[in-house]
């Protein structure tokens, strides 16, 4: 079930270079949300410029409370990040189809640049429903900075580094760091930028990894009405208008296999 | 006070003036957790063409300065899965449903009015000619009298039910169009249909859209809109439905006052998706508040001078 | 690194693209407090007609989303007493000064470029055909071709200096008016024009303005300018100014790579009187840091594809 | 000269039912600006909607500190009013033709709604330059909550009131007021709504005062660049493009006989 909710504001507060967590009360959207899925949030302030409303994924949905987590890119992330604690903001979601967890011997998550936001509802969901299951998080940035609430993923599961420029972590990128630290059967689940995905994707297809995947596009609706999130099929598909997948709706997490990255 | 917030187009009475428009409502199924469809005085579903159509590939939308633009190259699953597998469900939403209809020459858009015909849980046609005619060098339909009325003219001819023609913005004079379609038999005109705009991406020297160019809605065109739905309304005696940028009540009324019977509502779903069922609400309590019986004493009601 | 910001609109050399939009910048004296005018590729005065006009009773204007609607009704001193009393100040400015024209027949046209012909201190003239023709039952000379071509051919014919034709966007197909005032002998042409639009005060019930229609111009029309930039840039050889909502340095990155050899700000100068001057030194700056050693790289540079 | 000054916002509070104070740190306006002119505010938020900037009144300026008074009645002065202190807003002025105080017996300010803005930035001035003519300050509202910031007021000079609801001060129109309390010769600035100020001119014509008014139109440029704040001049011009005079430049402020009101 999806929903029109205005959320309160709890806490919205930069917690790096540019990027922002802001904690929500939002019962409805908590209660229907799934780890992968996302939410359109509208910026607000009455104007129609921004005119869209902007997707954010689920960074956590707990006891009523969600958290997004997101990185000021242009005018709609600003207008967000000047918003007060205590002010509503109107949010539709949960939306999407999300991680699809399945019982696996290590459930593997790899997260690069602000593609880790969604990986902490992920990992805390795992961990709740297979708590005997190995657990292993790997997040990548260009540097330190980008690594964002290391904490917050550490309480959870046993957290791997890697930065571009060794700043912090493993010296490289996060593909390498999973192709060092994991071995044995396991199932990955990676959100990111695409070329990481497409690394992190290769390198599933030799080990036998299941592999999920969480795109971004630009998005008009979210909600499958406007046709405007597509990406392209992997293969052929039986019919011709079947050539796209929907973002919004039949993603925004895809087996690796799905999709052209 | 009882307040009648009912229009007539053609023989056909809708509820109140509130529609959606083409490409933005989806199926309708979509907004069902957001508006109660049956309150709407009607629904516009995507464009469906004689074959599947794959679409563009992406990108397909851009936002711009309170508007946005979009190239989705009229995806749909074409006329064959879209009675098979869509009206069923359709069928079931207990709306007022316009099918719109596209096509590529004279001959799609007659087969699509003949097969549409005797399909069941069908309100009206509403006929996009914004679209290339193959024939013609891929001149939009919409853009030339005589082309527009054929097409007007062979669906009519093939439809017991009202027909909407969906006029394009991209021409000189619009009402030259708008005449020509209403003697050809068109049961009413709806418009605008989008701008034709661009954006570029500096940073790749791209164009924003893989289309390069497409169609620009939103808040941004709802001046054009208006003016233009003002000239057609005093232009032809049948009825006329605006659209283009409207999102508040003010809107709706501005349209009806300029000349409109009825309203459709696109970009506006992305942006609120309850929006459509607020507004039927809002208008009933505007007509209310302004002691008016009936909704149709707002239209063309505006006063020059 | 040293760049080269200079474009060249026939033989006349600007120091730069960045020009202003007439009637968005008085006779430039406003400005002289926020912009050193000299530093503008130049400045488009306002439209000057024969005889003086009051202009249309206000109210003219009203703000839309991310645009606004004018009718100022082309308000102006006439010929005689710009050339009198206007154009000695003018002078003074440092500024290369573009004259914008506008008429209601040839004859008009014919006569302001003859007057001004030997008026000292003007580099250019650019002629806005957006007006309507009274001999030709009001319609607007820009929308039909040959009326356009005729225009440009007398105003060429009287003028030894570069004729710019100001193009109305308010057309079918805005490239088949480049090419024929091309031929007639334009030495580049400048759009968009505004497009025309309307709002309605539902508390009143009348037009917001006094005029009914007016000009839409600002941000909002952007997409349109730009693509009719790209359209017209790929149909003629000469050279096109862009014009409609530009406002920040990222706006006329886009129209150059779209096909624009120089720009023109317009509404943009409302909203910070100062931006015209600010864009000339982000433009040099960004071809500094984007190793440009010209600004006629950017020139038609979108890559499609 | 007029400036195009980043003020910085010192408060922003509300002083009555939708109406708000703003005081701003801005040196440059402050030094030139004279009663009566108005400077164009961005509401800022670099959104494109809305679009232009909004013309205020000048309500105080002293100390390098620029003082406004606005009610919120859309999304412009909305935005204005969740700004916040310490946040920095553009002004562009001062602008316009103010009020021109000459020597007279009697200064006598009428005011009526938010009309009132301007009249305490005249009425310190006039003191001050005229300490010993008389000097009266009539104000008018439909109810007590539309009389703002009287104190300010009534530090400067006596005042008048009068509402159309009798709430406070006399009850009835404060041309009534003015019918009532001023005799002898006097020079009347008003400001406030069209018909308030027509029934004020009038009265001065009979009286034989002279009587400046501050009308307010619609602006796009608020510095003559656009011809868009028209209003029609009084009799007939000697040229054709004459017929109308231009808010932002030609006034505000206008002898009332010059205009059609
Ligand atoms: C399903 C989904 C989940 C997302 N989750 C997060 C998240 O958790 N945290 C986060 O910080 N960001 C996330 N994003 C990206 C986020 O939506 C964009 O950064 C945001 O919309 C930019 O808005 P803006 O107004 O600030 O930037 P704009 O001014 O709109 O654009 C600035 C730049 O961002 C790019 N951009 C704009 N919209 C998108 C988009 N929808 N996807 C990708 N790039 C875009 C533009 O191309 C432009 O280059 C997600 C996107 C999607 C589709
Ligand atoms: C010279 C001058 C001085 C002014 N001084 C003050 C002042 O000191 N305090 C104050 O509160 N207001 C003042 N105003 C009016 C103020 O400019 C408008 O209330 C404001 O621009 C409205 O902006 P908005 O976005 O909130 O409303 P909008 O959404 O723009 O419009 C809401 C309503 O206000 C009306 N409106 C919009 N702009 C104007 C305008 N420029 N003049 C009159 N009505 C308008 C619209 O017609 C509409 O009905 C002054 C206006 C002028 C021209
Ligand atoms: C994403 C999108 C898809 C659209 N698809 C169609 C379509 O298939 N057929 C059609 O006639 N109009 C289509 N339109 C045009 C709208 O129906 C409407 O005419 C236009 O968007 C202007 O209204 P608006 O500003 O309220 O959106 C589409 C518009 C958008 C934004
Ligand atoms: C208030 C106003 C007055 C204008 N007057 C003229 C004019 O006299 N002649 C002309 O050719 N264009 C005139 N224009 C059109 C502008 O020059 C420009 O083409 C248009 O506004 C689009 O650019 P913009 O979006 O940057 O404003 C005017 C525009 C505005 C807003
Ligand atoms: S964003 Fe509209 S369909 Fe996916
Ligand atoms: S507001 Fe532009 S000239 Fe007065």
């Amino acid at each position: 079930m999806q929903y029109l909710e205005n959320g309160q504001i709890l806490e919205n507060v930069a917690v790096g270079p540019d990027s922002w967590r802001m904690e929500i009360h939002a019962p409805k959207v908590v209660g229907a949300a799934q780890p992968g899925q996302f939410v359109m949030v509208s910026v607000g302030h009455e104007t129609t410029d921004p005119l869209l409303r902007r997707p954010l994924s689920i960074h956590q949905a707990q006891s009523d409370v969600l958290t997004l987590l997101y990185r000021i890119v242009g005018k709609g992330t600003k207008l967000m990040s000047i918003m007060k604690k205590g002010e509503e903001i109107s949010l539709l979601g949960p939306l999407g189809k999300g991680f699809d967890v399945q019982p696996t011997p290590h459930h593997c998550l790899v997260g690069g640049g602000l593609g880790v936001a969604p990986l902490l509802f992920l990992a805390s969901q795992i961990k709740q429903r297979f708590p005997d299951s190995k657990l292993s998080i790997l997040l990548g940035g260009r540097s330190r900075d980008e690594l964002l609430v290391l904490e917050d993923y550490q309480q959870v599961a046993p957290v791997f580094l890697a930065t571009d420029d060794g700043s912090q972590g493993m010296h490289g990128l996060v593909t390498d760091l999973l192709a060092k630290e994991i071995d044995g059967p396991a199932t990955i689940y990676s959100c990111g930028p695409t070329p990481m995905m497409k690394g992190v994707a290769a390198l599933a297809r030799q080990r036998n990894w299941p592999c999920q995947v969480s795109l971004e596009t630009m998005m008009a609706c979210g909600m499958g009405a406007c046709l405007g999130c597509t990406v392209q099929r992997a293969g052929i598909a039986e019919n011709e208008e079947q050539k796209y997948v929907h973002v919004c709706k039949d993603g925004p997490v895809f087996e690796a296999g799905e999709i052209w990255l | 006070m009882a307040v009648d917030t009912s229009v007539k187009i053609g023989e056909w009475q809708l509820a109140n003036p509130i529609m959606t428009a083409s490409g933005t409502f989806g199926y309708g199924e979509e907004f069902t957790p957001f508006v109660d469809l049956s309150s709407l005085g009607a629904i516009v579903v995507k464009g469906i063409s004689l074959n599947p159509r794959p679409g563009n590939p992406p990108p397909r939308v851009v936002e711009t300065a309170s508007g946005m633009l979009n190239a989705i190259g009229l995806q749909n699953v074409g006329i064959e899965r879209f009675i098979a597998e869509k009206m069923p469900m359709i069928r079931k939403l207990g709306a007022q449903v316009v099918v719109n209809i596209l096509g590529d020459s004279l001959q799609d858009y007659q087969e699509l009015a003949a097969r549409l015909d005797d399909v069941e849980g069908i309100a009206a046609l509403e006929v996009n000619i914004s679209c290339p005619n193959v024939k013609k060098g891929g001149v939009a339909f919409g853009t030339d009298p005589s082309m527009a009325a054929k097409v007007a003219e062979v669906v009519a001819k093939e439809s017991s039910r009202p027909v909407i023609i969906k006029l394009s913005p991209n021409v000189t004079d619009i009402t030259l169009i708008a005449r020509a379609v209403e003697e050809a038999g068109a049961t009413a005109v709806s418009l605008i249909n989008t701008l034709i705009g661009m954006a570029i991406d500096i940073k790749t020297g791209r164009p924003k859209l893989a289309n390069i160019i497409g169609g620009l809605s939103g808040p941004a065109i709802k001046p054009v809109a208006l003016r233009m739905v003002y000239q057609v309304a005093a232009a032809v005696k049948i009825p006329v439905i605006g659209v283009g940028g409207i999102t508040t009540l003010e809107d709706v009324i501005e349209f009806m006052m300029a000349g409109a019977t009825a309203v459709q509502i696109g970009t506006a779903n992305f942006v609120n998706p309850a929006v459509s069922g607020e507004l039927v609400t809002g208008l009933r309590k505007y007509l209310q508040e302004n002691n008016r019986k009936a909704a149709t004493e707002l239209i063309g009601s505006v006063q020059e001078g």
